[in-house]
């Protein structure tokens, strides 16, 4: 299979369902911009036009609003967001009646399947409105589903998917993954909502991870083989619907877990997969739950302290160390895959 | 939908007792349990703009829905069921007085969140003019969803895309118990504000159900021929509380002069259409008067039909919220 | 000690606060309506008049930036909505803005304490737009606090504590408390966040809860004790920061927990208590952990449907029952407290 | 703050000295790890509008928050240290470019989510007014920013309640790489919107630093007098990419014509405003050059002093999160 960056399959997924789907037109500020959204939104631009590939004014509620309006009359838009921080101010439409829309109405009379692809994850000292993931506040709502591939093939099997089905979904994009490549499919082949991904087999600690973090557990459980410590990694692809079942397989056999995660940790995704485990088989735990996630602060500017900031492979290799008995300290440092991102911006 | 002045009056009538009839059943059952936004003495904004329609275009509105809802051809017994919560409900009881729908006669759907809706009417104005022909999309709102930031977004937005949108805003001076003075400044209306951000608008006497069905036919005709957006500001007012089945001036609740209720349900809209016509047809009271008791019959046994209706079943708490998956 | 309606504890602690600081404003929608959010700002209206008790246009997301500005020059602002539904639309201000001024700043320039109360909780048939509670949705993000009191006691405690703090903060009120009576101190004595309450003393279940959730499982505790069954009920009264340590002492000597809750499950408040035990204690546990929430659909309107919907004290004793190995089905049924209120709205 | 004519050249040969500099240094360096907006080529908005305020008035900005800083009376060194993310940065490293802030110059704050610090100056001017006093708070945003629902919001909201805030809107035509037509409608202006929502508002020439101020002077006067808001559009063009420190024009990325570009350019604000004080002061442009050489060695001194500070101890990354615990 040829490979592409997680950027390109998500521009060839959109391509492809757009060629196969009229009904498709793509929104948001700048989407017709050169660079076309870290190139993922260009090629679609370039052989749709501005007809189906529209920028569109600073209005990121009446954008939600107007996608919904869209969809009922039988479009389908795919909103873009090149930082999720912004959805804030759509969240009344997408929460409020996206979200709501086929069951308010009685449940058949179609749903709005809204699109919205949000861009989340550390830049270059982009502070604290520029680099949260607002994943866990769409999944706590019930109407919506939840997507955070990790893999170029999962971003465009999902990203797929999403475009051919009756519920909105919120796809969330870490940016530090777009030059990430992978084996893509060349068809447009969907991959369903709720199925978990083993990224890697292990027998000692199960880390569950979503889109950037995914890469970063194995990262860590590279490392971790050398010290004779068998990690294995879940991806869970999507958060709502959650794939409870691999979470517990792999949780029944290794008795560990780590959760990690961009967001902070309080009602986040790291909190909902150790309740998961906690709710089907806490007794398979022989250690406690270890969350990696953010620090609870806002996210901070400076080099140094965003660098302690973001959680990366090596908080997950001290979690797994810890959670064996084993002290860490002594492994080479691991560098996080989102520090080798280049400036300026 | 024929729009002969005699109708207009006529789909009036029937909105009034309709509201009046469902206000007392309301009141004395308890049994509505839903919350509940009458038009009432507002009936002439929902029927004049509704009755210059065409099928194949979509009205959207907010919480105060029931009225555009049966302008645009709702079916009634549906609405009943929805406000009895019943399983034959428009919305399967699932959405109540403030989600009404009913996609066959074009009424696309109400919200009670301020403003909502506004947007997605844009939406969809822009899906009908991409696919061609010259369907057009409707918003109801009142006067204070236009201080919802969405409100101007989508004005801007619609204009931008010169979407074939009509804007209406039922201006009944109050938002709940706020008055405009409280909520906007003097001066500048609402119109202006559409014109502000480029798109046509005009005020008209939301009570003369005749100049409101003018303006409404210029509006959608502009809209038709690809003018873009256009706004209709509807000076009106609402009879009875915010929410709820109760008269609420002079009775201790003091936030709307007794006076200046009174003046404005002198102002009655249908009155004043039967007092145009009764130049013209002499025995048009005599008319309305008939047209009262069938319309009396009629939301009679709608209601006494709907509540042998069953409720929907409680197994079925789930269906909808998502779509189904296939087995 | 005399007794209040948990809505007149509000109204008392925002007069107090308010006759002790000539900083501290209401501003809300309609606050000066004669039925004055329920009773709460009504005698503030009356007292401070239309210059500190302010009604405001329809434009939540400005009123929330305009607390926020209004609190950087010196005022205390308290902010009201008679729905905490709408408060989706002013989630950037507080969330992007509000919540990370303090550190943003650089931490010495002091924070924006803006106080938001939102109402929660079912009314009549108020549909999926009117009946929810977004605790877990604000409690996400660092920065904030959250409360959301269960005892007219503590929300007179917990409104003076957040109107004489630093720290922007949203409390939740589940409308179906205000009725409630209860003791309340007659001083303006505030309630530190961070500190639960043990609402009743038992040895085999812990049910932790919040706000309304707290009665209902006061109730099922009751029904529960002719059973044979003792149950502790835990009110953390304050979602952020959450008192972790009264959770683990707790769910240490029952060894089961119930986590009560009017959201949904996914990434909400019975998420984070159930990862805290996980994260903590895993191994006191000797039963799963049940989570009693919404299930996964927006509100319905219709009556039957509604009741079904909405979590309450037989739920309570249904997961209570199962925790403890027995049958339920054969105690009388239990009216939820929210099900004795009356329309019409 | 004296506000003579050759001050205000002054101020605005010194904010592009100092950002021409940081440009370069952040080109070459790649140490100041903050996105940066740089306002070259828009010197005259700030500059014109800050030098009209007193040392009590508060100004709020957006992402492109170097110049009014500066314009206020901002430390400069303190600016410098907080895009090289060091601890004696203005907030110490946490907030970067975005997130200046100078209490005691009146720099209340900037912030980077469009829109955000609109509401707040009016929740700022209604605080000032409330205590008495003729204090006036002022917010910077883009043409961008209007299209954001909480611009309408904050109009309204400062109407109603007649605070004493000036908005000021930065008109560059564009946002990031969308021009003003793919926004706004053609027609109504910033300036009309603000109108019809009860703002005085005027349009002015931002590129003219003295007509800048004397409308800045105009509007702040207005507000001292309990006039309530006003809004100055100023009409200006950025010459560098939206955020970074190169020139995008004529470098392939082509959302700008390089004709409009070079236009604009040849429009400089520091030009134009030396030449109109030629007449009376022929030895200006040697007295510029000075500037010039001034601000050179002053921002190159706080660039080489900023460069020796320590960074944030990362043991302190949660301080300031929340109000510190009395122990
Ligand atoms: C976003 C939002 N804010 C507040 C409310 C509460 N609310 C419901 S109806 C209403 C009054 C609306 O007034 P207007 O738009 O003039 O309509 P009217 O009721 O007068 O027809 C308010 C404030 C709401 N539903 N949504
Ligand atoms: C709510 C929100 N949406 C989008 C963005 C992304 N964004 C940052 S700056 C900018 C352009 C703003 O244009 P304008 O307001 O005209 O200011 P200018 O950069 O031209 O000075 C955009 C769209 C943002 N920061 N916030
Ligand atoms: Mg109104
Ligand atoms: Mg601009």
């Amino acid at each position: 299979m040829r490979t592409l960056t997680y950027g390109q399959a998500i521009s060839e997924a959109t391509v492809q369902c757009m060629a196969a789907d009229d009904s498709i037109f793509v929104a948001g500020e700048g989407v017709d911009d050169i660079k076309g959204t870290f190139g993922t939104t260009k090629e679609a631009y370039a052989r749709f036009g501005a007809g189906r590939v529209i920028d569109v004014p600073n209005s990121e509620n009446a954008m939600a609003g107007f996608a919904i309006g869209a969809a009922a009359a039988g479009l389908r838009p795919l909103l873009v967001h090149t930082r999720a921080d912004f959805m804030f101010l759509a969240l009344d439409p997408l929460v409020n009646l996206a979200a709501k829309w086929r069951y308010m109405y009685g449940g058949d009379k179609g749903g709005v399947p809204v699109v919205t692809r949000g861009v989340v994850g550390r830049g270059w000292g982009q502070g604290a409105t520029h680099s949260q993931s607002p994943h866990a506040t769409f999944a706590h709502y019930a109407g919506l589903h939840v997507a955070a591939p990790a893999s170029p093939a999962d971003a465009k099997g999902l990203l797929v998917r999403a475009l051919t089905g009756e519920t909105p979904v919120v796809l969330v994009e870490n940016r530090n993954l777009y030059p990430l490549t992978g084996e893509v499919p060349e068809e447009a082949t969907p991959i369903d909502f709720g199925v978990g991904r083993i990224a890697r087999r292990g027998d000692d600690v199960t880390v569950v991870a979503t889109s950037l973090m995914v890469h970063e557990a194995e990262r860590a459980a590279e490392q971790l083989a050398g010290r004779g410590i068998s990690v294995e990694v879940v991806d869970v692809r999507t958060l709502r619907p959650l794939d409870d079942r691999i979470i517990c397989e792999s949780v029944a056999r290794t008795g560990r877990l780590v959760v990690a995660d961009t967001s902070w940790a309080r009602y986040g995704f790291s909190a909902e997969v150790a309740a998961v485990v906690a709710e089907h088989i806490p007794q398979a735990l022989t250690a406690p739950v270890r969350r990696l996630t953010l620090p609870d602060s806002p996210a901070p500017v400076s080099w140094p302290l965003e660098e302690a900031f973001h959680p990366g492979a090596a908080g997950v290799v001290e979690a797994c160390l810890r959670l064996c008995g084993q002290a860490p300290g002594d492994l080479p440092a691991l560098a996080d895959v989102a520090a080798g991102f280049q400036g300026p911006y | 939908m024929t729009s002969g002045p005699a109708r207009l009056l006529r789909d009036m009538v029937r909105i009034r007792v309709v509201e009046e009839t469902l206000a007392d059943h309301y009141r004395d059952e308890q049994e509505m349990r839903t919350p509940t936004h009458f038009s009432i003495g507002q009936e002439a904004t929902a029927v004049g703009v509704c009755a210059a329609t065409r099928p194949g275009d979509w009205v959207y509105t907010a919480h105060r829905s029931h009225a555009p809802y049966l302008a645009k051809g709702g079916d009634l017994t549906a609405m009943v069921a929805e406000l009895y919560g019943r399983q034959s409900g428009c919305a399967h009881g699932r959405g109540g007085s403030i989600h009404l729908v009913d996609r066959t006669a074009g009424f696309a759907g109400s919200a009670a969140i301020l403003g909502e809706m506004i947007p997605v009417a844009v939406g969809t104005a822009w899906a009908f003019a991409r696919r061609g022909g010259t369907r057009v999309a409707v918003t109801f709102f009142g006067d204070g969803a236009t201080e919802e930031g969405v409100f101007a977004e989508s004005l801007n937005l619609a204009a931008v895309r010169r979407a074939p949108v009509v804007f209406v805003c039922e201006n009944n001076l109050y938002s709940i118990s706020s008055p405009l003075a409280a909520r906007q400044p003097a001066g500048p209306t609402i119109r202006d504000r559409a014109e502000a951000a480029g798109v046509t608008a005009v005020q008209v006497d939301g009570n003369d159900v005749f100049a409101v069905h003018d303006a409404a036919l210029t509006a959608l005709r502009h809209c038709r021929d690809g003018g873009g957006p256009y706004l209709l500001e509807l000076a009106t007012y609402r009879w009875r509380e915010h929410v709820g089945p109760g008269h609420d001036h002079g009775h201790g609740q003091g936030y709307r002069p007794v006076e200046e209720t009174e003046a404005w349900i002198a102002r009655c809209p249908i009155a004043r259409a039967a007092d145009a016509l009764r130049d013209r047809d002499p025995g048009i009271d005599r008319t309305v008067a008939d047209w009262r008791e069938q319309c009396r019959e009629e939301i009679r046994d709608a209601v006494a039909h709907v509540r042998q209706q069953p409720f929907p079943d409680v197994e079925a708490l789930l269906d909808g919220a998502y779509q189904p998956v296939p087995r």
